[in-house]
C-alpha cells in the first residue's frame, strides 16, 4: 500500500465526510492506499506543510491559495471538497440587521483569514456603502459567542452549515446573506491542495477517486453514512454536527477532480482589483486537473 | 490531615463563587455555563475526559521533566560565566519573546504531529521561569562566603556544585513551582497546533462547536491536574530545600 | 616523592607589609610595618574598628570596601594565593552541610579527596565528636566557632589568619582550642586578631597593638609560646598590656 | 559602556544564528525567512511596524503596571495569614491554569475589544509569576529576626513593612523579570482574542494572508520591544535591591 | 500622667525558672533553680553548649528546639510578654537599614514614633556617631556588635536578657559599654551571659554557674555592682572563678 499523509484545515467535522466515509468504508484500501488524516488547530498551517514537504495534501480555502501563491509557496489545487462558498455574512434573525446595508456605523466581528476586508467591501460596495462605514473587530475564537452576546452586529467568515444551526441550538436563531449572492464571485470553499513540484499525481488521483466514491455513497445513503461518520469519534456524535451533516450534504463537490478555469480566473481577478495581489497568475499555476496527466 | 480539610473548603467554594459571577453579571451560558451544568457534562463524558486527559498528563509529565533539566543545566552555566550570561540572557528573552504559535509551523515541521511536539512546546515555556529564577538564586551567594571558596582555593565547578546550587535551591523552588502551573498550558499549546487527542484538542474540539459545557468540563480537569501538579512540586521542592537556607 | 625542604606549598615564609589603607579619601590607618615572622605567631590587638579585620584580608589577597597604598612582601615568593587559610570573624558555616562535611569543605571545594578520619580526630578534640552529624542550625554560637577552627586547621596550609577564633568561647574551652590550635599550626606564619590580652600574651611570638595613624610592638616575654599564663611574668605583661589598651585606646 | 558591545554582539550573533538554522535545517522561506528578507519587510513596513507597535506598547505597560501592583500586594495579603494562603493559592492556580484562549470570550464581553481586555489579559499572565516569587521571598525571613520583632512587640503590619517586605525585594525581582517578558505575549494574546490594531493584530493579518516576512518582522518589533523592557525592569529591580540583602 | 509606681511596664519583676530542659529525649541541662532579682543583675556562665543561650530563649517565651519541663514564674503577673528585651548571640542587624534605623526597629516595629535624638546620642555615646548612615555591611564586627546593643538598650523594658552582648569588643570598649549597660540598664531585671568571669564578677549582683546536672551558685563580692576591677577583693573572686571554670568545666 502507498502511503498518503492529509491534514485537514481544522478539527474533524462534516465538512470533512467524504475523506472520513473514505477511511471507514474502505475506499482508500481499495485504491491501495494507506491515509494519515491529521487535524491542526490553526486553519493556516496546513497549506505550508504541505509546501515544506511535510504531507502531501492539505484541506485548504481557494482564496488563501491565491495569495499563498502570489508569496511563493509551491501550491496547487489538485482537486474540490466544497465547491460552494460556505462563508457568509451573519446577523441575528431578530436584530437590527435586516440587509447588509443597515450595517452602516455598526460593528463587524472577523476571524483573520486575510481576506474578510476585501469580501466584506465587495458585499458593502453591492449596497451603496464602504468600508469607512463600520468598525471592523477581529474576534478570532468566538465568532457567534460575539454574536449571540450582541458585542458585534455582524460576522464575516462565519460557515453556514455550522454557526447557523449552533445559533439556533443555543436559542438565538441567527440569519446568512450568502456572499455569492451578495456581489462576491463563487467559489470552492474547501479545496486539496498539493505541492506542485513534488505532487504524485498518480496517488492523488486515487485519492481522489476515493473521495469520490465516498461522496456518492453519502449523498445515496445520508443516514447510514451519518451513523459511520458518528461512529468514528464519540465526540462527534451529537445534535449540532448531526444537522450540519444533513446542511453540508448537498455542498460537497460531487466530482472532486473537475476544474472550471473560469471560476479560479474570476477569483484571481477580484483578488487583483481588490489591492490584494500584484499580479494576475493564469489559472494552469493555481489549479490543475490531476486526471488529465 | 488539615489539607484536606481546605481542599474539600476551596471545592466548595470555588463553584459558589463561579455561580455568584454568573449572577452578578448575567453571563449567557453560551459564555459561561453554570457549575451545575459543568459537572453534568463532565460526568456524561467522563471517559471521554479521562482518556483525552490522560494523553495530556503524559506530555505535561515528559515536559516537565525535560524542561525542568534544561533550565537547570542552562542556569548552572550562565551562572558559571558572566560573560556567557550577558551574551546568552539576550537571546534568551528574545526566543521567549516569540509567541509560540508564531512558532508553531517551524516545531511541527522538525518534530511533526505527535508526542514531541507537544513537548517541545511545554518545554519552550517553562524553560524560561526556570532558568531564570535558579540563575538569580545562583548569583546571590554571599560575598563573604565566596570569598572564603576563593581562599580554600575552590574550583569553579566544586564552588558551584558545593555552595551556588545548594544555596539556590529555594530559587529553583520558585520557578519549579512556575513550571508546575505553565507546562499544562505548554501541552495544550501545543495540541491546538496540531493534534487528534489531548485536553486541548478537546476544549477546541467542543469550543468550535459551541458545547460550551464540554468545553469548561474539559478546562475544569486540566485545572484539576495543574492544581495536583503544583501541590506535588510545590511539596517536592520544600523538601529538596529542607536543611535551613541562610 | 617527598617535598624539597623549600616547597612554596610548606615552608611558612616570612610576610612583610608596608603602606596605609584607604577608605574613599580617609586613611583607615597606616603607614604601618608589620613583619610576620616565619613559623611564629603574630597578634594583633586594636579597638574595634580600626581596621583588624581588613588587615586580614588585605594579606589575604580579598577585596576590600578600600584600597591598601603599599607593598606586601613574601620571602619566598611573589604571591600567597593557595598557601593561606583564613578563618574570618563570622563563622560562615553552611547551613545545608553538616559539621563533618562544613570541616572538610576545603578539599571539597578543591575537588580532592577529602581525608575523613582526620576531620573526624579533629572534631573529637574539638568536643564536637557527638554533635558531627549535625547541621550548623542546630548548634550553639561558641559550637559553630569551633566548627569553623575546625575548618580552618584542616586546610593546613603554611599561612593562617584567624580573625577572634575563640570570641565565642567559655574559658575552658578557649584554653583547650588556644593550645589544640598552638599545636597544629606549629611552625606555621600565623596572624591572630585578638581583643584578649591574656591570649595575646599566650601565645604570640610578636604582638603588635594596630593604631589609625601606625602600629606599636609590644614586648612579650622571653620564654615561648604556648607561655604558662600563672607565670608572673606573664601576668605582668598582660596587666601591662590590657592597662595600656584601656588607657590609650 | 560594556553594555552596548554586548548588545551589538547579539544584534550581529543572532541573525547569523537565525541563518546558520536555516542553512542547517533547510526551512523554506515561507515558514522561516532569512534575517535579510525579514530586515527588508520590516523597513518597508515600518511606518505600519511602528504604529502598531505603539498600541502594544501602550497595553504592555499598562498590563505591567497593574499586574506588578496587583501581585504585589496579592502576595503580601498572602503572607500576612496562612489560612488565607492556603485557601486563595489553590483558587489562583486553579485560575492561573485555565489558558486564556478559554476565558477570551467572557473577557471581550465584560471589557470590550478596546485597550481595557488586553491589559486584563497581560494582567492574568504576569499576575501569577509576581505573586509568587513575592510569596516565596515574603515567607523566607529567617526565623531568629522574626523572634526578635515578635520580642519587641512589632505589629503584624510593622514586620511585614520593615522586614519581610525588603527582605523579599530580590524574589520579587525575579518575579518581575519574568512578568517583563510575558507581559507582552499577554498583549498580544489579547489581541489576538479580539482587536483591530497592535502587533498581534499585524501577525495574525500577515499569517492570514501568507506574508511570513511580515510576521517576522512584527515578531521581531515586539522582541526588541521585550528585551528593552527586561532590560529596564532587571536595572531597576537591581536598583530595589541595592541595600546588601542578607 | 505618670505611671502608678508598680506599673508592670515599668517596674521590673522577680523572675523565677524551675525545672529542667529536653531536647528530644535528652536531657540538655536541668534540673535549675535560677531566680533573677528585681532589678539586679545576674550573670551566667558555662559551657560552650550547655544550653545558656537556650535559657534565656526559655524566658524570652521564644520557640526552642526541645521543651521547657518546669515552671516560669514572674513576681507581678502571669506572663513576661511586651516587657522583656533580648539582645540575641548573632547581631540580627537588618541590612538593608543604616545603623540609626536598626538601633530604632523596635519602635519602628510597634508602629510608635522613635526617639530619633535618643538613638543619636546613644550612639555617639556607642561610639558610632560617625557611623550612623552606613549599612551594616560596612561595619566592623565590634561596631555591629554595638549597634545590636544600642538596639537593645533602646527598647527600655523592665527586663534585659543580654546573650554574650561584649564578645566582640577590645578591652578598651568593652570596658565602656559595660558601664553604659550598667548605667542604662540600672533598676532593671537583667540576665547577662557571658563567658569572661571578670566581666560577671564586675557586674553581676549574682553569678551563677549553668552545669548539664544544674546550677552552681557563685559568691560575688560584698561590693556592689560595677565593681573596681583592680580591687584585690575582685580580682581574688574573678580568679577563683576563672580557677573553678577551667578545673571542672
Ligand atoms: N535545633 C536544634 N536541634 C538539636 N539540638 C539543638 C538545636 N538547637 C540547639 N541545640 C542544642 O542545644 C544545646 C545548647 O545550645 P545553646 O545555644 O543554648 O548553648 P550555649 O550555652 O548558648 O552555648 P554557647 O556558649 O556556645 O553559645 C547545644 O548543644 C545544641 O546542640
Ligand atoms: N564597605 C565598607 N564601606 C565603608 N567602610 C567600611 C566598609 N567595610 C568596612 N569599613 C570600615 O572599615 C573599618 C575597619 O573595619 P574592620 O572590620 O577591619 O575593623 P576591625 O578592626 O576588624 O574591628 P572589630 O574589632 O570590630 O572587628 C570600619 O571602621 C568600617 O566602618
Ligand atoms: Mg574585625
Ligand atoms: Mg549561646
Amino acid at each position: 500500500q502507498d502511503k498518503i499523509t492529509v491534514l485537514l484545515d481544522w478539527f474533524v467535522n462534516p465538512d470533512h465526510g467524504p475523506v472520513i466515509i473514505a477511511r471507514e468504508q474502505g475506499f482508500f484500501a481499495e485504491q491501495n492506499l494507506e491515509v494519515e488524516v491529521i487535524a491542526p488547530a490553526d486553519p493556516s498551517s496546513p497549506p505550508k506543510m504541505v509546501a515544506a514537504g511535510q504531507a502531501d495534501l492539505a484541506i485548504s480555502y481557494q482564496p488563501q491559495l491565491h495569495l499563498q501563491i502570489h508569496e511563493g509557496l509551491p501550491l496547487q489545487r489538485v482537486g474540490t471538497l466544497i465547491a460552494t462558498p460556505l462563508n457568509c455574512l451573519l446577523v441575528l434573525a431578530e436584530g437590527p440587521v435586516q440587509s447588509p446595508a443597515d450595517l452602516k456605523g455598526r460593528k463587524v466581528g472577523f476571524s483573520v483569514g486575510g481576506i474578510e476586508e476585501a469580501m466584506l467591501g465587495q458585499i458593502l460596495a453591492t449596497h451603496g456603502l464602504e468600508l469607512a462605514d463600520i468598525e471592523m473587530v477581529n474576534v478570532n475564537w468566538s465568532m457567534s459567542p460575539a454574536l449571540m452576546s450582541g458585542q458585534v452586529d455582524a460576522v464575516i467568515g462565519a460557515f453556514r452549515n455550522f454557526e447557523l444551526t449552533q445559533m439556533e441550538i443555543e436559542g438565538r436563531p441567527g440569519r446568512c446573506f450568502y456572499v455569492e449572492e451578495e456581489g462576491l464571485p463563487p467559489y470552492d470553499e474547501l479545496i486539496y491542495v498539493a505541492n506542485k513540484n513534488t505532487m504524485d499525481a498518480d496517488k492523488i488521483r486515487r485519492f481522489l477517486a476515493a473521495t469520490e466514491k465516498a461522496t456518492q455513497f453519502i449523498i445515496n445513503h445520508p443516514v447510514e453514512s451519518w451513523e459511520v461518520f458518528a461512529g468514528t469519534a464519540p465526540e462527534l456524535n451529537d445534535a449540532l454536527n448531526k444537522r450540519a451533516w444533513t446542511l453540508t450534504l448537498p455542498r460537497f463537490a460531487l466530482r472532486p477532480t473537475a476544474m472550471d478555469v473560469g471560476r479560479y480566473a474570476r477569483f484571481e481577478a477580484f483578488l487583483y482589483d481588490a489591492g490584494l495581489i500584484p499580479t494576475l497568475n493564469p489559472v494552469s499555476e493555481i489549479a490543475i486537473d490531476v486526471t488529465a496527466q | 490531615m488539615i489539607r484536606v480539610r481546605y481542599a474539600l473548603m476551596v471545592a466548595l467554594f470555588a463553584p459558589l463563587l463561579w455561580q455568584g459571577v454568573i449572577w452578578l453579571t448575567d453571563v449567557p451560558a453560551f459564555i459561561l455555563p453554570s457549575p451545575w451544568r459543568v459537572a453534568q457534562a463532565a460526568w456524561i463524558n467522563r471517559a471521554l475526559i479521562t482518556q483525552h486527559s490522560l494523553v495530556t498528563a503524559t506530555e505535561v509529565a515528559a515536559g516537565l521533566a525535560v524542561g525542568a533539566i534544561l533550565g537547570t543545566v542552562t542556569a548552572v552555566l550562565l551562572a558559571l560565566s558572566a560573560r556567557a550570561h550577558r551574551m546568552v540572557m539576550p537571546l534568551l528573552v528574545f526566543t521567549q519573546s516569540l509567541p509560540v504559535f508564531a512558532l508553531a509551523p517551524i516545531l511541527t515541521l522538525w518534530f511533526g504531529y505527535g508526542l514531541a511536539s507537544k513537548v517541545v512546546i511545554a518545554v519552550l515555556i517553562i524553560y524560561f521561569p526556570v532558568t531564570s529564577a535558579f540563575y538569580d538564586g545562583l548569583t546571590r551567594v554571599p560575598a563573604d562566603i565566596l570569598d572564603m571558596a576563593k581562599t580554600m582555593g575552590a574550583t569553579k565547578f566544586q564552588t558551584m556544585r558545593r555552595i551556588k546550587i545548594p544555596h539556590a535551591l529555594p530559587s529553583l523552588g520558585t520557578g519549579l513551582k512556575l513550571a508546575a502551573v505553565y507546562a499544562p498550558i505548554g501541552a495544550v499549546i501545543g495540541e491546538w497546533v496540531g493534534a487528534s487527542q489531548g485536553l486541548g484538542y478537546l476544549m477546541l474540539l467542543a469550543n468550535g462547536r459551541a458545547k460550551t459545557d464540554l468545553m469548561f468540563a474539559s478546562l475544569l480537569a486540566l485545572a484539576i491536574m495543574t492544581l495536583v501538579l503544583h501541590l506535588a512540586v510545590g511539596r517536592a521542592s520544600a523538601r529538596l530545600q529542607r536543611p535551613e537556607q541562610p | 616523592m617527598t617535598s624539597p625542604p623549600n616547597d612554596r606549598r610548606v615552608t611558612p615564609p616570612v610576610i612583610r607589609l608596608r603602606g596605609s589603607y584607604r577608605i574613599g579619601a580617609e586613611i583607615l590607618f597606616g603607614p604601618v610595618d608589620i613583619t610576620l615572622g616565619a613559623g611564629q605567631w603574630t597578634c594583633i590587638l586594636g579597638r574595634s574598628g580600626v581596621g583588624k579585620s581588613t588587615l586580614l584580608r588585605v594579606i589575604a589577597g580579598l577585596d576590600c570596601a578600600g584600597d591598601f597604598d603599599g607593598s606586601l612582601h613574601v620571602s619566598d615568593a611573589v604571591t600567597l594565593a593557595g598557601r593561606v587559610s583564613l578563618m574570618a570573624q563570622s563563622d560562615l558555616l553552611l547551613p545545608w552541610l553538616t559539621v563533618l562535611e562544613n570541616t572538610v569543605l576545603g578539599a571539597q571545594l578543591r575537588g580532592e579527596q577529602p581525608d575523613i578520619g582526620r576531620a573526624q580526630r579533629l572534631l573529637a578534640r574539638i568536643g564536637l565528636r557527638d554533635h558531627t552529624h549535625k547541621k550548623p542550625g542546630a548548634l550553639s554560637g561558641g559550637m559553630r566557632q569551633r566548627t569553623a577552627l575546625a575548618r580552618t586547621l584542616m586546610e593546613d596550609r603554611p599561612v593562617a589568619l584567624l580573625d577572634e577564633p575563640f570570641s565565642a568561647l567559655d574559658a575552658s574551652t578557649r584554653a583547650d582550642m588556644q593550645e589544640l590550635a598552638a599545636e597544629m599550626l606549629q611552625g606555621k606564619t600565623v596572624l591572630l586578631v585578638t581583643h584578649d590580652p591574656a591570649e595575646a600574651v599566650r601565645l604570640g611570638h610578636r604582638i603588635i597593638v594596630l593604631k589609625p595613624r601606625g602600629v606599636q610592638h609590644w614586648p612579650t616575654p622571653v620564654s615561648k609560646p604556648v607561655r604558662d599564663q600563672y607565670a608572673p611574668q606573664t601576668i605582668a605583661c598582660q596587666a601591662d598590656l590590657l592597662a595600656h589598651l584601656r588607657g590609650t585606646g
